[in-house]
């Protein structure tokens, strides 16, 4: 048989990433030695990108289920329900590694990759957020980094017409050889009308549609263990390059078929293309599939059967269809100008067939790919624990000049350069979005008065110095954001960027913060829906800090209730809620006024999270207050500023009678939000405020145009304004 | 003196801007259009007039700015 | 009486010019596919925002030869009212329906942002609603809307009252400032700022209701 | 056989893609670079074999398509 032609060797599938015990399980499994075809597969399906196999058993300590979902991990994306009868579809995933060699094109195919997670189960995509992570400024790279990836994401976005309402933007040194792109969408659909990847019952047609496959990021490693010979410059791995106007076009035509009663299942090409597409949907539906890839639609000459099944030419989807419905669905893509081809069927046997020119070139039972899939019990270490730094031990400084200093840092500055780059209205739904003065961006459910708030966080100086309360705090913040915006927190979705997990040390890092978001999802009441786990970030032995990054998603009922930061008035008085110590471990304060990366972060009573964020919601709902922030980076200092620029009016600050000015201002305890009332309205909240058991303290008023901290230097809107502003524009064009 | 560079998608490399270009043309009528590849052209003027050296430059210019070597090919043509 | 929204494979605001006209001028609309060759009954034909063929090629050029083209050109020519919205303007030029040609922005950059904009025209069925020579604002989302005529064509722009909206701090590099014109007759308009993402109080800005105020009227 | 459309700005036309080129050249450090103009190339495979004929298509397909004759002028030369 064919099939035996071109064994593989041992040699060859190490070179691939597997092992000796690996491919020792394809041998007896397959009772063969396998073909280069079918090393190739086996070798993508057990990579760690497919198989998690390093990340597996840990994933499942985080809770999935809760009165709203409606599908949890497992699927292309989390589900949840957002009520009559609408669901709301998301998922993060990284584009790490292409945005760094090709940062435009990178990062673009990462935000087509994930929208198209969520529209093949039958939502359409509303809403785009990033999360960035870049070296430091200083870095000779960072710069065009930085232009690329951001053209990128807006080229690909805007041009899709989903508009991208929120992200978040860090440097830091430890990215320098890594960066960060983290892209999640958003979608709604109707609840009767999801879609799985499950391809049950045999005898379906499988139906492929979008682009044309080309040899676009096909496995490195795999060229080069190929044979050697003159074409090899000319087939060596190509950069996949995005086509935002065919993703479009593939929107409109599978929405378009989900109204018609033709899927069976249906799957987008992600990683390992065609190969995972297909090996899921069989496997998930327990049946076999023969493929015949003379039919794949191909926009190069002589590809081989391992070079179209490992493909990752995007704007692909597998479509497995009734019978009798092949012309119906064929005639919508076509109407789309879409390449559409028929290309096998399910049968019973079990296996994955491949026909190729007349031979047969692959011959694998599915489910032992995933049975069999190695799930490792990385050896791992727990992470030191670092000393609580006493505050009192930190020398007092000028906290204004702290705060100017601040605002301008290339963490806290805006990142308007960033987000005017992205369509952040196109749909017509949004309400808040970056620079709307928002913790969280908010998105009206289309012809409803619902709206949807998003938010994406991480705090990796957090995590790096305790991946545990890390892990708890990114679920926290997420969820904080959400209650800011006066929204009820859902369920989440996660991206954990981390480095080699064949590295004890690395592998307690996310052991470690995969339990503290474990138990930040439990305890608020926060399932985990859908995510993405990225490993091998790490460049000459050095990773990247640990960085878990949360995606979350809350329901707002009444779309106009929808809080913000700006809308605090002269003559407000503003009510810090939740507890201060004074914690400057590893704060943004400590990092970059005292120059120290050092120190336990910030603990959090998850209990007491919870009590305060439930007392914000009421205060919201009740319409007690004018403007919500919550206390991140910077502190009660920066928060407050926050406001008073989103606000334009100034504010004056009280310094604390135990705390230092530095503790005071700058501190970043956990758990806490500033709140602007009416004048007349504190009391009655301070008294509300002690029946929840939640701290509540009056630390200062809306008044002028200056921000005074205590009885250091006022600082003028415009001054802080325009430093805020500048940094990065200034940055981006220093070229 | 005058550099001409042209820089096109490499080839194997999906070129999105020319299968719509040639999509286009055959829908306009043109059936003969088999395939289309959009590239760009970038003239410099130069202040200087040593051949070799220009050509050096605006290879390092292709390099480092002009080109994105990893999706793009170049070639350069000098005239006086 | 009634309206048109020209679908094109890669258009992005159909939806939402559809909705702010349903709701905003309280007339029928309908949606008529690219390919199609023929318009229904209708007053209006909207050419909506967003990348036609991905805007490959120039903005505008692919769908500017569409099929329903052609029909869109004799409405005009009847004197039928025509809005092309950002990149429905690109596809009006390209049309040769309006003069001129938008190119990238000066800056290079997509720019999505609130502008202020003078109504430089109130005498025109798209701002009859609008104070004359008052100010208003409505965002921009566009990478080529730097607005580019010879001098001829702007005297003659400038002369003919055919320039309606004009940027207060041009964004975009525009010639002198233009946002928004229409063509001699007075019944075709082309504008990058996108009145339909302006006309809910809970999404923004307002300053995109006269437009479709002064729509309604136009089409009473 | 092969054409190749070479598109520019007119003259006369503002080109700020040529002109942030040469500001960024000059940034990097190449000094002799006195202007810059970016235009388009598109080559289109034709299953077509008279190059006479060829180039009156072309020569149409560039005034109905491929160039905007308000701002960009176009040459063709034909390949075998
Ligand atoms: N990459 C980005 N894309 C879009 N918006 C961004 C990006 N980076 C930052 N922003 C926006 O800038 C604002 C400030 O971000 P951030 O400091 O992370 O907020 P917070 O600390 O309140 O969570 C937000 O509105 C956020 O959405
Ligand atoms: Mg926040």
């Amino acid at each position: 048989m064919s099939m035996q032609k071109d064994p593989a060797s041992f040699e060859q599938a190490q070179a691939l990433g597997l092992n000796e015990d690996e491919w020792g399980v394809i041998l007896k499994r397959l009772g063969r030695t396998p073909n280069q075809t079918e090393l190739g597969i086996f070798s993508v399906m057990w990579s760690e990108h497919c198989s998690y196999k390093s990340s597996r058993r840990h994933l499942r300590k985080l809770p999935t289920t809760g009165a709203c979902v409606i599908c949890g991990p497992g699927e292309n994306a989390g589900v949840i329900d957002i009520g009559d009868g609408l669901a709301c579809i998301f998922k993060m995933e990284s584009h790490n590694h292409p945005s760094y060699i090709e940062p435009y094109q990178g990062a673009a195919t990462g935000v087509g990759g994930i929208m198209r997670d969520v529209f093949t189960m039958g939502a359409r995509p509303v809403a785009l957020l990033n999360a960035l992570r870049f070296g430091s400024p200083d870095h000779p790279k960072t710069r065009a980094l930085v232009s690329g990836v951001v053209a990128g994401i807006g080229g690909y976005g805007n041009c899709v017409g989903v508009p991208t309402v929120s992200g978040e933007t860090n440097f830091h040194a430890g990215y320098d050889g890594n960066i960060l792109v983290n892209a999640m969408c958003v979608g709604i659909a109707e609840q009767d009308s999801i879609f799985y990847s499950a391809a049950k019952g045999a005898g379906n047609p499988v139906l492929y549609v979008g682009a044309k496959t080309g040899r676009d990021g096909i496995h490195g490693a795999t060229m080069a263990s190929a044979e050697f010979d003159d074409e090899t410059e000319a087939k060596r791995p190509t950069v996949q390059v995005g086509d935002p106007f065919t993703e479009k076009r593939l929107i409109e035509a599978c929405l378009e078929l989900m109204q018609t009663n033709c899927i069976v299942a249906i799957q987008d090409m992600g990683a390992a293309g065609l190969t995972s597409s297909s090996i899921e949907m069989a496997d998930k539906g327990g049946v076999g599939i023969d493929l015949d890839l003379d039919k794949v639609p191909q926009r190069e000459t002589h590809m081989t059967p391992v070079e179209m099944m490992l493909s990752e030419s995007q704007e692909r989807m597998l479509i497995v269809l009734r019978p009798g419905k092949e012309s119906e669905a064929q005639e919508i893509f076509e109407r789309w100008e879409l390449d559409v081809a028929l290309i096998g069927k399910t049968t019973e046997t079990g296996h994955m067939v491949l026909h190729h020119k007349g031979e047969t070139v692959c011959d694998i039972p599915i489910a032992p790919l995933g049975d069999d899939a190695p799930n490792y019990d990385r050896p791992w270490v727990a992470p030191p624990t670092l000393p609580v730094i006493n505050a009192g031990e930190i020398a007092p400084g000028d906290p204004a000049k702290a705060l100017l200093s601040m605002v301008q840092s290339p963490d806290m500055a805006s990142k308007r350069w960033i987000w005017e780059q992205y369509d952040r209205h196109v749909m017509a739904d949004t309400l808040k979005a970056s620079g709307g003065a928002s913790d969280a961006a908010v998105v009206r459910v289309h012809d409803t008065n619902k709206a949807l708030a998003m938010s994406s966080d991480c705090t990796p100086r957090y995590v790096l110095a305790d991946p545990y309360e890390g892990g708890k705090q990114a679920v926290a913040e997420c969820w904080r954001n959400l209650i800011a915006s006066g929204a009820s927190p859902m369920a989440v979705t996660d991206c954990l960027n981390f480095g080699n997990p064949e590295r004890p040390d690395i592998m307690g890092q996310f052991v470690r913060a995969i339990d503290g978001m474990a138990e930040a999802c439990r305890a608020l009441d926060f399932p985990v829906v859908s995510g993405n786990v990225s490993l091998y970030n790490e460049t000459a032995g050095t990773a990247i800090p640990p960085t878990p990054v949360i995606g979350g998603v809350g329901l707002i009922d009444d779309a106009a209730t929808a809080m913000g930061f700006g809308g605090a008035v002269a003559g407000d008085t503003l009510i810090l809620l939740g507890e201060t110590t004074g914690w400057l471990g590893a704060s943004l304060y400590l990092r970059d006024i005292e120059g120290r990366e050092e120190g336990a972060p910030p603990p959090i009573d998850l209990e007491q999270e919870r009590r305060t964020g439930m007392l914000v919601r009421t205060l919201i709902h009740g319409g007690q207050v004018h403007a919500v922030h919550d206390l991140s980076d910077g502190g009660l200092a920066c928060a407050a500023t926050d406001m008073a620029l989103a606000s334009r009016c100034g504010v004056h600050l009280m310094a604390s009678d135990t705390l230092s000015d530095a503790a005071w201002f700058f501190g970043e305890d956990q758990g806490r939000y500033l709140i602007a009332v009416k004048k007349g309205a504190v009391d009655a909240l301070l008294d509300q405020a002690q029946q929840a058991g939640v701290g509540a303290k009056v630390v200062g008023t809306m008044k002028g145009l200056d921000v005074v901290l205590g009885d250091a230097m006022p600082l003028a809107l415009d001054l802080l304004s325009q430093k805020h502003e500048n940094w990065l524009p200034a940055y981006m064009e220093d070229a | 003196m005058k550099a001409i560079v042209h820089i096109r998608p490499r080839s194997g490399v999906l070129d999105p801007q020319g299968q719509a270009v040639a999509g286009a043309l055959k829908h306009m009528g043109f059936d003969e259009v088999l395939s289309a590849r959009q590239g760009k052209i970038i003239e410099l003027e130069l202040g200087d007039d040593d051949e070799q050296a220009v050509r050096q430059r605006v290879q390092k210019m292709c390099e480092h700015l002009l080109a994105n070597t990893v999706i793009e090919d170049f070639s350069i043509s000098i005239e006086p | 009486m009634n309206a048109a929204v020209i679908v094109f494979p890669g258009s992005n605001c159909d939806r939402d010019a559809v909705c702010a006209l349903r709701d905003h001028t309280a007339k029928s609309v309908h949606r008529v596919w690219h390919r199609d060759t023929d318009l229904p009954k209708v007053d209006l034909v909207l050419l909506p925002g967003g990348f036609s063929y991905g805007d490959y090629l120039r903005s505008g050029a692919i769908a500017a030869r569409s099929p329903i083209m052609a029909a869109v050109q004799a409405h005009a020519k009847r004197g039928g009212l025509v809005v092309g919205i950002c990149n429905g303007f690109q596809i009006l030029t390209e049309t040769h329906l309006l003069p001129g040609a938008l190119m990238r922005n000066a800056g290079l950059k997509f720019l999505c942002k609130s502008t202020p904009l003078r109504i430089e025209n109130a005498d025109t069925p798209f701002t009859s609603a609008y104070d004359d020579h008052g100010e208003t604002a409505i965002p921009i989302a566009h990478h080529d809307g730097n607005y580019f005529a010879d001098e001829d064509t702007l005297d003659r722009l400038e002369g003919q009252g055919q320039i309606v909206f004009r940027y207060v701090n041009n964004p975009n590099g525009s010639s002198r400032d233009i946002a928004g014109i229409t063509n001699k007759a007075g019944n075709v308009l082309g504008m990058m700022p996108h009145p339909e993402r302006a006309v809910d109080p809970l999404t923004g800005e307002t300053g995109g209701l006269a437009f479709f105020k002064s729509l309604a009227g136009a089409m009473a």
